[in-house]
């Protein structure tokens, strides 16, 4: 049995029930695992933001759109340096227009601590959101992503398999659909152990088609892991629109069979998500089992690098590399970003006098220095050695040089 | 004839044979069949056949190349293109399926069909899945189906045609480090045999022995060999399984000196099988192999390209035998 | 959307609608792509059985008897084989308990012509049902099984992998996941060449957890592809029961998210089996797209051989090669036994005076007799030669042998 | 020390493990974890470490296979036994993520897991999916993962233990027509290299190289060449994955003979690898290779057993390359 809530952009609630009523209300809602959102304008107004949210003390709620901006401005950094730079050899999948996806679910999860503490979370090859929701480092990415020595991960991985395990980030990888069959093994031993970790694997719409898709969902329902799902519906795999690879407007509905929550959330407002995501680390973390959720949300850049993109503006449009099946128009690309996650969290935190105007420029105006300083603290970096290719296959010892007779 | 791309003249040859047989389908992903040349109509196999035999799929490789096989079951030529990140998500459906079914019914299942393997194109950066160069071994170990990789735009549209026609499974591998490759090729459909090496460059002092991926690297080092006085007997294996010992066995003979090249993972990387044909019927010869290490690829360009055998690995390998 | 109506053995229709307006009756409900079921007794006297087999002339319904008979005694002679003779070498994953299924799918089905026209079934490790059903030869049948050189496939396949493609018997196979793939992308061929065939799969409740299961509804489902998918649910996979890997009581229910019909039949009822078959064949051969149907159905023998069985009697009883996690237990058989699929439809024939209980048995002692002579037939073949063991790896030619220096 | 089976041996390893590490974890399919031998108590690792450790899936190795690595990921040592049915359909998440993680995340992800993959028991009569011996190559030619095959009880068990205190991703396969080898095995816990063969035979003559499944048959034709008296050095590789290249050129330069012995298929086989290291190394050898043909295993077992190398195979080969 599942509780399927539809997310609908079009509706627009009218009711005008004072908040502690309406938190009522949301508590027996979301007690059936569910999630519901409207649509950009301010969500508190109408007071459809839930509970949860409501409840977070303002350093949270500071630190949460601290942390969207973080996302934001990190990759508008390297847009503009893979525009401009012509010698910077960095890549990235980019991340946003998903920020609240990210930010949200992370901000419900444990992410301090020991190894055996921390909350886990599997990432896909478009890691950067979710690693610097989870704690990574920036600067130690940065440097990664331009293969220093002294990135995060020594150079071997740079974007699309950076790992921490320091903050529970289990990492990038670069293949759609074994991440969530791993992410769910992890929370197998988590369960085995009687850890009271939770693990959270983000995928994207492109993942619902593969295979593993349903090893994942059925074994964790079956064992009743502590394993969330977050399927970050962006609408397209690569150049192709989701409609070609899934018969169903709501991927959420998937979970139906398994007999788990299958939540649709609002992926452009970080509380919405914030409350989806606390939910269901609660219903993993009492034993409960696993939840999916599907965040509608949309990436501004194309599927990869900065092709389409100017400096100093946000988003890629009109590019169209070859003649694609369905590639996305450029109304559309308009249309969300004028729903802008960090926009909507900003005017809620101005609403809840959690920060004014110009306390919020100000605080964007610093995570943005922070982040050319993380990129020009990566350009400093020193480059690998390459003989250090053969270390790190195993444990010990490195592996022969075959290249060389 | 014309100068073309490898695509151009991979298209070229699977739209001529789409346009002789109604029923013949192509499975696709992310890489839509469309190829443009200059001086030549574009092609664009998806708008020219329809979406009911041309058709892309969500990323689910098991199923593009299970499609493929069902299709060629069912009495259909059908092609699927399956791009390097699912090279190994197919793989299961090839190694116990199309590689046994024809044997296994003793000869009741039919499977003209193609599986276009694309490999990475090894660009330094990107690491681990997105630049390994390995699935040629897992590919040519397996019985029942022909491994086959060209290595030139004119190869790799005859074999393409070959491999069309031919009425058993082929897995076709694809190194997409060889898209920027153009040269002259036919314009007309010509058949390029599934079993045969090509002898690149003769010569009397050493064979050197590559595939696919490695022989730009091979071609480069021969030549310098040759400018240094070698005689270089350069072959390009072509056809992994079978693998032409006939042509091998009979270069070393003359050499005495054989060395192979690969980018693929040194244990059990093809060479390994070209020196033990070789070495169970020549007598007296001495081998080198020079591969990828037994590591995945790096992301750092440093690392990746001290590992990558180049023209120089090869130049100093040979020398060595040489010696 | 999808439509899925429960099976419940415990259900009594207490109507007594007559006949012709039940009819209509169930043909709006089968419109919407359902057949119903209802208990082992009488089902006719109750009216349920459905429309088209009622319509079914006499000399059709005589066949399908016939047809469940042949497998029966096919597999009995040679379980009684195994268990008297110790020189014999056949195998076989016996499928006795579940003729109604492969019966009454096939009697669907078009089962003669040309390979361009014939509909394609693929079946599994547990073939002889599904073959015999399609219309394959038991004699060949019988000298395959003991590895005889004029056997249907020449001795190379065995059981496990027999197949005739001039009856659209696409074939066994050992493996379990990847066959409905295949079987999906046969109907993408026929439907791309503007066949009016459509492919049937065969597959166990064990196939529902395995990756492949997924790929194979939702590209079928997508690409709206001549496609059935019968389901095989007889509660165990090996020796686990099925809800060791699987979170619904109902497999079909997996059909919902795809947005095609799931539909329960009692697999013991080959008329019910017949209607829901039908059903689905109707709607892939205009164009409709997929069904998933599930039959209710058990084996009478242990996952594989004989064991635990007696010569002369039905059934296993008793066997429990492993400390198993789940065996079944013996009670579960005579439960089952009790219902058994040739019975039920005998006792159908006599009420529907298609034919009298002595004609019913005289069928029975004569398809006995085939099946003996079949076996007897197959003891007198010839063993392989060797050396074809290194032919048909390809169209062309032979490999060479390489075990021989 | 008792006469165990093979299974009694590994399990005996495996539950002294799980004993000792309260995290560990056991995922199967078919095959529960139970083992008797005369003498000793039922080991039953399901009753007695409980289902949330021990736990049986549906039919889906990629699962089985992800489990366990995500386990190890996330910091449990993990053991799965995949059915052979299956050695497959787990393989992409060994080939892409096992075998590469460690390397791709600069050393970050560790993964101390095994993955016991069962080999067919090549009885006759069973044919292509189910007698069929061909995944040590495919998982040989992995980066990153140790590829490992014991083939008698005792390396079974030591080598067992290794595999879980190893910190690496470990592929132990298992050819399961050993299962009914029965010897002495000492009860208590002993580690067995994993990189490293065992000379089974001293001699000067030839060398016979092989692994698994075909090694019974090779110490069956040693046996038979030394009453022929013919010197044999009889060689288990044991580790595919570092393949132990020091003890076959030691042999090879004493024997200057090399036969290799392989039930996988011919064309890369590890055989092949054998053979072309040595090649590199020892000059003036003389080299033959045994192996399964390039074929799918029939079913008929005339046909099947005519094909499968055996003894008389071995000694044959033998003989042609000591004449
Ligand atoms: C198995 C596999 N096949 C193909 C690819 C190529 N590929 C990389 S990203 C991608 C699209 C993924 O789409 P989605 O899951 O929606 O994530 P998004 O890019 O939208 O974040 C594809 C097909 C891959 N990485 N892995
Ligand atoms: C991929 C794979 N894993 C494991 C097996 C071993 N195996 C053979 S039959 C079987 C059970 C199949 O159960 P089900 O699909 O319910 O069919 P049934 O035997 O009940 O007819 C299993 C697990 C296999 N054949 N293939
Ligand atoms: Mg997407
Ligand atoms: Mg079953």
């Amino acid at each position: 049995m599942s509780e399927n809530i539809k997310f609908s952009p079009e509706t627009t609630d009218t009711s005008q029930t004072p908040s502690t009523t309406r938190r009522t209300f949301l508590k027996a809602f979301a007690g059936a695992g569910a999630a519901v959102s409207l649509s950009g304008k301010l969500a508190w107004a109408n007071g459809e933001i839930g509970f949860w949210a409501k409840d977070l003390p303002p350093e949270k709620l500071t630190e949460m759109f601290s942390t969207m901006l973080r996302i934001r401005w990190f990759e508008r950094t390297m847009v503009d340096k893979m525009l401009t730079e012509p010698g910077y050899r960095g890549y990235n999948h980019f991340y946003p227009g998903q920020e609240a996806v990210a930010v949200g679910v992370c901000s419900a999860l444990n992410n301090t601590g020991a190894f055996e503490d921390v909350d886990l979370i599997y990432s896909t090859h478009r890691p950067s959101g979710h690693a610097i929701a989870k704690g990574v480092d920036i600067k130690k990415m940065a440097a990664e992503y331009d293969f220093r020595a002294t990135g995060l991960n020594k150079g071997y991985a740079a974007e699309m398999h950076i790992a921490d395990k320091s903050v529970g980030f289990m990492g990038a990888d670069g293949m759609i659909g074994p991440g969530p069959v791993m992410a769910a093994g992890s929370a197998f031993a988590i369960k085995a152990r009687g850890s009271k970790q939770v693990v959270v694997n983000f995928g994207g719409d492109g993942t619902y088609a593969t295979p593993a898709f349903h090893g994942a969902l059925n074994n964790a329902a079956l064992l009743k892991l502590p394993f969330i799902y977050v399927l970050e519906n962006n609408l397209y795999h690569q150049y192709a629109h989701y409609s070609y690879s899934c018969p169903m407007k709501d991927i959420a509905e998937a979970a139906g069979p398994y007999g788990i929550p299958g939540v649709v959330v609002d992926g452009q407002d970080v509380l919405q998500v914030y409350n989806a995501a606390k939910e269901a680390v609660d219903r993993a973390r009492a034993g409960q089992g696993p939840t999916l959720i599907e965040a509608k949300t949309y990436r501004y850049y194309n599927h990869w690098g900065a092709p389409g993109a100017k400096p100093g503006v946000l988003g890629a449009f009109g590019y169209d590399p070859l003649a694609i099946t369905s590639f996305r128009p450029e109304r559309e690309v308009r249309a969300w970003l004028a729903r802008d996650p960090i926009d909507i969290f900003r005017k809620t935190l101005v609403n809840w006098e959690v920060m004014d105007q110009a306390k919020a420029d100000e605080t964007e105006a610093a995570v943005k220095q922070e982040a050319i300083d993380a990129f020009a603290w990566a350009d400093e970096q020193p480059l690998c050695d390459p003989e250090h290719g053969v270390k790190n296959v195993f444990v010990e010892g490195t592996v022969p040089a075959r290249q060389l007779a | 004839m014309a100068r073309k791309s490898w695509m151009y003249s991979v298209l070229e040859a699977v739209q001529y044979e789409m346009r002789q047989d109604k029923n013949m389908t192509w499975i696709f992903e992310l890489t839509p069949p469309v190829a443009s040349n200059p001086g030549k109509p574009v092609i664009n196999l998806e708008t020219e056949f329809g979406r009911s035999r041309v058709v892309n799929t969500g990323i689910d490789e098991m199923w593009m190349a299970g499609c493929v096989l069902g299709s060629g079951l069912a009495g259909s030529k059908s092609v699927t293109y399956i791009p390097y990140q699912g090279n190994c998500m197919c793989f299961q459906m090839i190694q116990n399926h199309a590689g046994k079914l024809r044997h296994m019914t003793g000869g009741d299942a039919e499977m003209p069909v193609v599986f276009i393997l694309e490999m990475t194109g090894q660009s330094p950066g990107f690491a681990g899945q997105h630049s390994d160069y390995e699935i040629d071994t897992y590919y040519a170990h397996i019985p029942g189906v022909k491994t086959v990789i060209p290595s030139t735009p004119t190869d790799a549209k005859g074999m393409m045609v070959s491999a069309i026609r031919d009425p058993n499974p082929i897995v076709y591998l694809y190194p997409a480090g060889l898209r920027s490759l153009v040269e002259d090729v036919p314009d007309e459909q010509y058949e390029t045999p599934l079993d045969k090496a090509a002898v690149r460059i003769e010569g009397g002092d050493i064979t050197i022995v590559g595939s696919g991926g490695s022989m730009p690297e091979v071609m480069k080092a021969a030549e310098q060999l040759q400018q240094e006085g070698a005689g270089v007997e350069a072959i390009d294996l072509r056809s992994l399984k079978p693998m032409d010992t006939e042509t091998l066995v009979n270069s070393v003979q003359k050499t005495k000196r054989l060395l192979t090249v690969d980018q693929s993972y040194y244990t059990l990387c093809p060479g390994a099988e070209v020196i033990a044909r070789v070495a169970e019927n020549v007598d007296g010869a001495r081998f080198k192999r020079i591969a990828f290490p037994d590591a995945p690829p790096p992301a750092s360009p440093e690392m990746f390209l001290w590992m990558r055998p180049n023209a120089d690995h090869v130049v100093a390998a040979a020398r060595k035998l040489l010696d």
